[in-house]
């Protein structure tokens, strides 16, 4: 009982605290002077359509960078955890899981192409349409995820995902040194030639890393997947 | 030093003569009274000197080690040390003794010097008695020291000197210039704790007779005993030199001396016969007790 | 302050991300199961991303993407500004799902392998380091 | 300045290949992780050598974009030192970890890597979310450690980390979104010059950002999740918990320091020293010695924390900055490199379950470092602690100091508990060999003390003579294997160097004390000879403590002074460690050793600052009193018995007769420098007087009735102490020259008795006097000094301790104090009752067949006997010898109150020719020795039965020879006054403290969700305390 | 008794186990001669004079002696009084029978005594075996086993025969005829002969310093 009036005082507290800053700040009228100055900048300097795929991948690219390495240790993390040996399952024979429906089944066949597709397009465009690299990376992920819910005993060849991972991440590094040679900063999409804005081909070395992140996130999400199935060797 | 340093040797050797006599007869005599206080004979007044010269004469005697042999030494040194740093007669160059060399702690100290030597020397002889009668020895000296030691500071604040010579000559002019007129608590308590300095009855549990043979001399026999008989003698007479000098107003001549030393002792004897021995822890307790209040009252007096 | 004026300032998405946030925090207080643990830190993340969303929601603007709905041609980038919403919040918004997901499935996965080693789905059970 | 940047591609390109890599094998994995670390490391050290040699901090865009646009690194020397720290740590806990990290999945060193670039990239960045990506990336990488290695109560604790971790997060995250809607940016220093913050939606948002580091920092209520994690994980990742990632934070909280209103620097501080109270307070009733030091490091963290806060709130010290960079930077840094050394030391041996004593080196650095952690000299935390409390004492936040100086006392006492178990080991167990893995705390060890002494002679003590002590023991430790002999002269002509080095420095007041005090040291280092073999671990310790006093005189400003103290302290509290049965009572030295150093600490503080140790007004009380629980005055003096009885022989002489004296050197030195008077006036010095008074009676009473001779002795030095202190508290001419000639004398005849004591106890092999007996025939010369030391002891007459005796008694009587007087005099007739049980016990008395073939002492306690034998006597033949440098030392300060006359030394009241006394003495001694030599008739030597057993003969000597419970009526007479009420007072006051831990120990009830309660409860108090404020 | 050079064999004390002969003096007593006559005559004189009784009461003659403490028979008047140990009495009062148990403390006792020391034996017992004449466990003639220098007879003698006795020893004593000390010396091994043949479990020294 005690527990239960505590925690109630715990939120109320944490609301009290939220109140002024959530209720407070209102609808801002108008967008401040660094979100003008990169709505101004973006484009221009980097012939990006998508502003906000331009802040993410290059003004602060290093965030990025850091995201991917958080999603990269999270795997590793999940991987290392969740090891048949880890589990105590040893080489018992893992319980059958119930066989998917003939809808799974079927919707599998057809979807997985075209999900895979999508994804790719989204990771391509990121520089002009919504989303980037971590959508379209989500995108493929459902494909396989689709593939493991359709044949429950099937197992993602971890070696490949791993490869597909460390290129595309080292892949990423490299870009970003590159921006540092060939550019004025680590991470400075402009080593490669601007282009127009607009067309597929343009603003830098932005789709190059975008679709590097997209692959890695797919590649990653579908390793945990496949880790929290638990069965892996 | 205005006399020659043997002549001052010569002098202090006179002086310890008649000490010594006078001590030994002043057992003997105190021996008789009591004898006649029990409607006895009594031994006859030179006994002592008899019981000395018989324990000297013996002619074979047993010894525990160096130390053994050093016990009675210290003691009559003690005995006769103590009586040296006292000036016995006041003014008179005869009986200045050593009393230069020190004051009134130096005495009180020197007490000590002559129960460590004996104590050592009754531990020596290796019998569990002797310890046992050292233990209980020293154990009551802690307890009457503190009212000794409280009259002395009364003495001392009274007369702003710890120089015996000093208090002597305050004190002279008749009885109402003396300690005991004067400053009466200090007295009492001094008194009190001379009973138990000098063993007698109801403190004599360190030498009971019967309990432990003696207590520390046990093992001492033939010329070792007849030094320590000497000494109870010496040491005797310097405390009630000691005393008269503190307390009564101090002697200007051997007469007065000899007259004033035999009455204060006359208090200790006499006490001595009415009352039986205490057991140690008790003698403790009764002198830290009543004792003490009075001295810290004769303190209180002189300090005002 | 009266009530109206205090309603009109609500920013409604920043509330509704803070309702989301108190609940994902009851969720994480109130229930012992380790996935719903699990799953209430995720709600909370939720809310906070609601939250972060909600600073740079702005009304009447559109998506801070120049294509055709912002501005007829390429050229006048400050007219473009006027009509496009504040992108940074939707930067860092990106970046902190991310996260999010990140460590839910590292929390799933300690929470599985706990149970799969017999503790139990508890979080009573697993209290045996204290004082 | 090597961009950071190509670290973190550096870092991220590794750690993106490492699965490739580990294709080939995992070794060579492991050595990219370890290389990695080993670049930032060496990245870390450029950045300080270019910062340090005057370069400028730097920053470094990425995308090519300045400030507001892109995200800004910066470099400064807080940040070039943290990312030392942190690949330091990383580099010493990844070779303890190796191990495991080649069995365990790649996760592990996947995780290792991340953990320490977060780390790394939370030190540098100065964009506010960016700080948040990269405390997820160090979250993560933490995450991904504890549970590595698949230890099931580190998965457990994984879990109650991450609820924690998560909430943080989330804070955050709250915190930062709005700091940008408020101040329109994400860079830290613009939104700091800004002024958008300071509004009631700014202070709430600032709030939120404070909250989540706060909770990252593991403040009191809110910190069980973390200390479970330090318990169970493995003890390399428990160090870069500890170390490394409390660094990293606590620089994060130090960047965002100028975001901060004073409210909520307040609350800062506030939680800070709560976490240090309540972390040490809880730490104390610890016995798992992992769960202890996580305890220990929260509490240093937040202490480190508050500091900071402090200094930026309250301008503490002269000017925030530099200031807090130097104490908090000192306390961080000792508490990076002792808890990591800690940890994984600890580890090691709970990994092992070993129970054993730890083999010499691993000991000698678990020493160190627990010492460095307490803040005893030279270590960096001894001097940013000294700053520290002299900045508080300045600003007068005197609960702040109680807490911080309450807090560290406790500390001292469970760290040191710790060492003391593991330097004796259970009873019969192996010693604990770690091999290689004790190379990691021997090098933190070795770091610490050369950062130390280097901040410390560049910085406040560059006088080399003081740091001769350090140098000697180390010296010493190096040379340990050599034989006993060398290493005693070594230490012999060590003292002797020092003296000779120092002598014209000291004034005629330090030079009598010095004679005592390295004198004393030389001569139980000679003493120590006594044994054959190397004595390990002896004659550097020995050689230390008696340099430290040496550099106690030679100290002239307050720090000097204090440093010297406390080597003086260390040196001697490991010196009764060593000795066999010394762990508890090294325990209780050092606690009260250090309560009073640190008593004295904050007196030295608050007084003034010109040379010496002037401290008038009540903080002089202090020092006075400090340096009192030093003497061991009565009521304090609990710790005093057992260390002197249970270190080795030559080490309790030591104690007794040379160090006992540095306390009451530091009196003289307090009084002389107020001018030649005691802090807080007159009743100061009755008080004193009657404090002295009760500790020479007590000593006394309590010596009576002991059966271990090292208890009488150490009773007995306590109860000579009480006399110096009852002398010293008359504050005139005749009182300090008795107090000075009282502390000479009894130097000379302590030494006499613990050397002769040492002797018999060697021979002998036993400490209770009872099993002695009869050992005048085999050991006269021994017999022969303690006769001496006793007779000077009790102040019979001839020999110079009747001297003292009589200055005493002149002194009182003069000075109208007569209750003391016969207080006085009965306490040293009861002093004469123990003194002659010694005697009677050991060498008189019926000897024991056991101890027949007994040979006389050994030579080198013998020869010092002698020479201190004939010291004596010559003294007491001639007083002037001693007395009249006394008199001229004490000088003009006071009228006039002894003066000599040829050979008499007279006084306002009496005289005392010490010369004519032993003249007359040694005559009238001659007198009866030839009176007996004369009557003695055939004497016949006779054995030790040839005793009147009431005609029976003795059956056996053991049960003739009376020396049990010898003063038994003495007991039952005034026994009640010794019942054992200053150690009941003590043991109370333990319970109490340790009741208070218990109390606050309930709320780690082990549970996650209740932990994480704690935490957004503890969040809820800190946002009503920031209204309240 | 001694051997070439003069210097005393030592004792075999056979009757002590062997771990505790170490533990006890083995001199074997001496004689002692007395000194120049003028010299000894002074002595024997004050000897007489303080005779020091050792307080060991055996037999029904002990409670002789607590009368003349007594002020009716008072022998402080003749410098006589008990001591309570033998090393400091000269005097040693053999009152009455003396059985073999007995007998071993009396010599015990007797040899502790300094010199010159003299035996008062007091009743028939001691002289003949008295009423105990034909007991198996009393001694029958004490000097055969010590010497003694005054009978004083009588089943059980008055004090007043007591005090008797004593101006009798005070008269041998001047006369310097009370060498009861050098006696024993002189034929220790008769006297010790005697002794352990009646006393079986010795267990002490052959003499007791």
């Amino acid at each position: 009982m005690m527990r239960r009036v505590l925690v109630f005082l715990a939120v109320a507290g944490l609301a009290w605290a939220l109140l002024p800053l959530a209720l407070g700040s209102g609808v801002p009228e108008a967008p401040g002077a660094l979100a003008t100055a990169y709505l101004t900048d973006a484009p221009a300097d980097f012939g990006a359509a998508n502003i906000v795929t331009a802040i993410v991948v290059s003004y602060r690219g290093f965030d990025t960078l850091g995201e991917v390495a958080v999603l990269f240790a999270a795997t590793a993390g999940v991987g290392a955890l969740l090891t048949r040996k880890r589990l105590g399952l040893g080489d018992a024979e893992p319980e059958a899981k119930p066989a998917a429906t003939e809808i799974l089944v079927t919707a599998t066949g057809l979807l997985t192409g075209l999900l895979v597709m999508f994804g790719v397009y989204i990771f391509l465009h990121g520089h002009l349409t919504p989303g980037g690299g971590f959508q379209g990376g989500v995108v493929i992920a459902t494909a396989l995820l689709l593939g493991l819910l359709a044949r429950p005993e099937s197992h993602l060849s971890h070696g490949i995902l791993a490869a597909v991972e460390s290129l595309s991440g080292a892949a990423y590094v490299g870009m970003g040194l590159l921006g540092a040679f060939l550019a004025w900063g680590f991470l400075d999409p402009r080593a490669l030639p601007l282009g127009r804005i607009g067309s597929l081909v343009s603003a830098g070395s932005i789709p190059v890393i975008y679709s590097l992140i997209g692959l890695k996130v797919g590649a990653e999400l579908s390793g945990i997947l496949d880790a929290l199935k638990g069965d892996r060797e | 030093m205005e006399t020659g340093i043997l002549t001052r040797i010569g002098y202090a050797l006179v002086s310890l003569f008649v000490i010594t006599n006078y001590g030994l007869l002043l057992i003997g005599s105190m021996a008789r009274i009591s004898a006649k206080v029990q409607g006895r004979v009594g031994q006859p007044v030179w006994q002592p000197y008899i019981d000395i010269v018989k324990s000297t004469a013996k002619r074979n005697s047993i010894g525990h080690g160096i130390m053994f042999y050093l016990g009675p030494v210290f003691r009559l040194a003690g005995g006769v040390g103590t009586y040296m740093f006292i000036p016995a007669v006041y003014g008179s160059v005869l009986f200045r003794n050593f009393s230069d060399s020190g004051d009134l702690l130096l005495v009180m100290y020197f007490i000590f010097f002559g129960q460590l030597g004996m104590a050592l020397g009754a531990s020596e002889g290796g019998h569990p008695y002797s310890a046992i009668g050292v233990s209980r020895g020293l154990s009551q000296m802690t307890a009457f020291e503190v009212p000794f030691a409280l009259s002395v500071i009364a003495v001392a604040i009274q007369y702003r000197t710890l120089d015996i010579t000093a208090i002597v000559a305050a004190q002279q002019g008749g009885f109402w210039n003396w300690t005991v007129a004067t400053n009466p608590l200090a007295v009492v308590a001094a008194l009190i704790a001379f009973l138990g300095m000098s063993m007698h009855n109801p403190f004599s549990i360190v030498i009971a007779p019967q309990e432990i043979p003696i207590g520390p001399p046990t093992e001492y026999q033939s010329n070792l005993l007849g030094m320590l008989q000497t000494n109870r003698a010496i040491f005797n007479g310097a405390k009630l030199v000691l005393y008269m000098n503190l307390y009564f107003g101090g002697a200007t001549d051997i007469v007065t001396m000899v007259v004033k030393t035999f009455l204060i002792y006359f208090i200790n004897v006499f006490v001595g016969q009415a009352f039986p021995r205490f057991r140690v822890d008790q003698s403790i307790r009764f002198f830290l007790g009543v004792p003490t209040l009075i001295g810290i009252a004769s303190v209180i007096i002189a300090a005002i | 302050m009266s009530l109206l004026e205090f309603v009109s300032r609500i920013n409604p998405v920043a509330a509704s991300g803070a309702v989301l946030v108190l609940v994902g925090v009851w969720g994480v207080l109130a229930r012992p199961n380790l996935f719903k643990i699990a799953i209430a830190t995720s709600v909370m993340e939720t809310g906070v991303n609601l939250v972060i969303l909600s600073t740079g929601y702005i009304r009447g603007r559109t998506a801070p993407i120049l294509d055709s709905a912002v501005a007829g041609t390429a050229t006048d980038a400050a007219g473009a500004a006027a009509r496009m919403t504040d992108p940074v919040p939707q930067a860092l918004v990106l970046t902190a799902i991310v996260i999010g997901l990140a460590v839910t499935a590292l929390q799933l996965s300690y929470a599985v392998r706990l149970r799969a080693a017999g503790g139990g789905s508890s979080i009573e059970s697993y209290g045996d380091e204290k004082w | 300045m090597v961009n950071p940047l190509w670290l973190f591609a550096l870092s991220l390109g590794a750690a993106f290949l490492l699965p490739l890599v580990d294709r080939l094998g995992r070794r060579i994995a492991l050595v990219l992780v370890h290389g990695v670390t080993a670049a930032w490391l060496a990245a870390g050290l450029s950045w300080l050598a270019v910062l340090l040699s005057g370069g400028e901090a730097a920053e470094f865009g990425t995308a090519g974009f300045r400030a507001p646009l892109a995200i800004v690194l910066r470099v400064g020397l807080a940040e070039a030192a943290g990312v030392t720290a942190i690949a330091l740590t990383g580099l010493l806990a990844a070779f303890s970890l190796t191990r495991s990290l080649r069995e365990a999945p790649l996760g592990g060193a996947m995780a290792l890597l991340m953990a320490l670039m977060g780390l790394s990239g939370i030190v540098l960045t100065r964009d506010l979310f960016n700080l948040f990506v990269f405390l997820e990336i160090s979250a993560i990488g933490t995450y991904g450690l504890l549970g590595f290695d698949d230890r099931k109560p580190a998965l457990r604790s994984a879990f109650k980390y991450m609820i924690a971790g998560g909430l943080a997060s989330s804070l955050y995250l709250i915190g930062v979104i709005y700091v940008y809607r408020l101040a329109d940016t994400l860079n830290l220093d613009i939104a700091a010059a800004g002024t958008a913050l300071s509004g009631p939606a700014g202070t709430a948002a600032v709030f939120f950002l404070l909250a989540a580091l706060l909770v990252e920092l593991k403040p009191f209520p809110a910190n069980g999740w973390a200390v479970d994690a330090y318990e169970t994980a493995h003890p390399g990742i428990s160090a870069i918990l500890s170390g490394a990632s409390a660094t990293a934070l606590l620089l994060a909280l130090w960047k965002i320091l100028p975001l901060l209103g004073p409210a909520h620097l307040s609350l800062v501080a506030g939680s800070g020293l709560a976490t240090f109270a309540a972390g040490n307070l809880v730490g104390a009733r610890q016995d798992r010695p992992l769960r202890m030091l996580g305890y220990s490091s929260v509490a240093q963290v937040g202490l480190v924390a508050a500091v900071a806060a402090l200094a930026r709130l309250g301008g503490l010290g002269d000017g925030g900055a530099d200031f807090a960079a130097a104490v908090a930077g000192g306390l961080l840094l000792n508490h990076l490199l002792a808890k990591t050394g800690l940890f994984l030391l600890a580890g090691a041996v709970e990994d092992d379950d070993a129970r054993g004593r730890l083999a010499p080196l691993s000991l000698a650095a678990a020493g160190v470092l627990s010492a460095a952690l307490v803040g005893l000299p030279p270590f960096p935390g001894f001097w940013a602690k000294w700053r520290l409390v002299r900045a508080l004492a300045d600003s007068g936040l005197w609960w702040i100091l109680a807490i911080v100086l309450g807090g560290s006392l406790l500390e001292a006492f469970y760290v040191f508990r710790w060492l003391g178990l593991r330097a004796k080991g259970e009873a019969g167990e192996a010693p604990v060999r770690l091999g290689i893995r004790s190379a990691g705390p021997v090098l933190a060890a070795l770091l610490l003390a050369a950062a130390g002494a280097l901040a410390g002679i560049r910085g406040p003590v560059p006088d080399l003579l003081l740091w001769a002590p350090w140098a000697a023991a180390a010296i010493l430790f190096l040379l340990d294997g050599t034989p006993g002999w060398l290493k005693g002269l070594l230490s012999v002509a060590a003292a002797a160097a020092f003296g000779a080095a120092a002598w014209d420095r000291l004034d005629g007041f330090r030079q009598f004390f010095a004679v005592m005090l390295l004198g004393g040291g030389a001569l139980f280092s000679i003493a120590a000879l006594r044994k054959g073999g190397p004595r390990r671990g002896l004659h550097p310790l020995l050689a230390a403590a008696t340099l430290a006093l040496g550099a106690i005189l030679v100290a002239r400003t307050p720090l000097e002074f204090f440093f010297a103290w406390e080597t003086m302290t260390a040196a001697s509290w490991l010196l009764v460690l060593r000795g066999r049965g010394g762990e508890k009572p090294a325990l209780s030295y050092i606690v009260f050793g250090l309560g009073g150093a640190f008593l004295l600490m904050a007196g030295l503080a608050a007084g003034g600052w010109d040379g010496g140790i002037a401290a008038a007004g009540w903080p002089g009380l202090l020092v006075l009193v400090g340096l009192l629980v030093k003497a061991g005055a009565l009521g304090v003096h609990v710790w005093l018995p057992g260390s002197y009885a249970e270190s080795d022989d030559e080490s309790s002489g030591f104690l007794s007769s040379a160090l006992s004296k540095a306390p009451i050197f530091a009196l003289f030195a307090l009084a002389l420098s107020l001018g030649a008077a005691l802090p807080g006036g007159p009743w100061t010095s009755r008080a004193l007087g009657w404090l002295g008074l009760a500790t020479a009676l007590g000593g006394a009473l309590y010596a009576v009735y002991q059966e271990d001779i090292k208890r009488t002795l150490a009773y007995s030095s306590l109860g000579q102490i009480g006399y110096i202190l009852l002398a010293f508290a008359a504050m005139d001419q005749a009182g300090w020259t008795t107090s000075l000639y009282l502390a000479l004398n009894h130097f000379l005849y302590k030494s006499m008795l613990f050397l002769a004591v040492a002797g018999v106890i060697q021979r002998t092999g036993t400490r209770n006097m009872y099993e002695m007996g009869g050992l005048i025939k085999k050991m006269p010369v021994s017999f022969l000094s303690v006769l001496m030391a006793i007779i000077a002891l009790s102040g019979v007459p001839p020999l110079s301790g009747f001297g003292g005796k009589w200055l005493l008694y002149s002194t009182l009587i003069g000075k109208g104090w007569y209750l003391e007087t016969a207080v006085a005099f009965f306490a040293s007739a009861v002093a004469f009752l123990y003194l002659y049980r010694l005697i009677h016990s050991i060498f008189l008395g019926q000897p024991k067949p056991s101890q027949a073939n007994v040979r006389e002492a050994p030579v080198a306690l013998v020869l010092p006997q002698l020479v201190l034998m004939a010291v004596l006597m010559a003294v007491s033949v001639f007083p002037r010898l001693m007395l009249d440098p006394i008199l001229a030392l004490v000088g003009d300060r006071f009228p006039a109150a002894f003066v000599f006359e040829g050979t008499r030394l007279r006084s306002a009241l009496g005289y005392w020719d010490g010369t004519l006394t032993m003249i007359v003495t040694g005559g009238v001694f001659a007198l009866c020795l030839v009176w007996m030599l004369a009557n003695l008739h055939n004497p016949q030597s006779v054995k030790q039965f040839n005793i009147v057993f009431a005609a029976e003969r003795p059956l056996r000597p053991e049960t003739t020879h009376y020396a049990w419970r010898f003063f038994e009526p003495y007991r039952k007479a005034l026994g009640f006054l010794t019942r054992e009420r200053a150690e009941r007072f003590w043991d109370a006051f333990g319970t109490g403290a340790a009741s208070v831990g218990g109390a606050l120990r309930r709320l780690y009830t082990g549970n996650g969700q209740t932990y994480a309660l704690h935490v957004v409860l503890y969040v809820a108090v800190l946002y009503l305390l920031l209204g309240v404020l | 008794m001694s051997d070439k050079k003069g210097k005393p064999v030592p004792l075999a004390n056979e009757g002590l186990p062997a771990g505790e002969r170490g533990l006890f003096c083995d001199a074997p007593p001496r004689e002692y001669a007395p000194a120049a006559k003028i010299v000894e005559d002074f002595w024997n004189w004050a000897r007489s004079q303080s005779l020091w009784i050792l307080g060991f009461g055996t037999g029904c003659g002990a409670i002789e002696l607590r009368p003349l403490m007594t002020s009716r028979y008072d022998m402080y008047r003749f410098g006589i009084q008990p001591r309570p140990t033998p090393r400091q009495s000269s005097v040693f009062v053999i009152g009455g029978y003396a059985s073999v148990k007995t007998l071993k403390r009396i010599v015990r006792s007797y040899e502790q005594m300094m010199g010159p020391k003299f035996v008062v034996a007091l009743g028939s017992c001691t002289i003949n075996g008295g009423m105990y004449w034909d007991s198996y466990n009393t001694i029958k003639r004490i000097d055969q086993y010590i010497p003694v220098d005054v009978y004083i007879a009588g089943c059980m003698p008055r004090p007043e025969a007591l005090l008797a006795g004593f101006q009798e020893l005070k008269r041998i004593i001047r006369a310097g005829k009370a060498e009861g000390q050098n006696e024993y010396a002189r034929n220790f091994e008769w006297y010790k002969a005697n002794q352990k043949r009646v006393i079986k479990d010795w267990n002490m020294p052959d003499y007791n310093w």
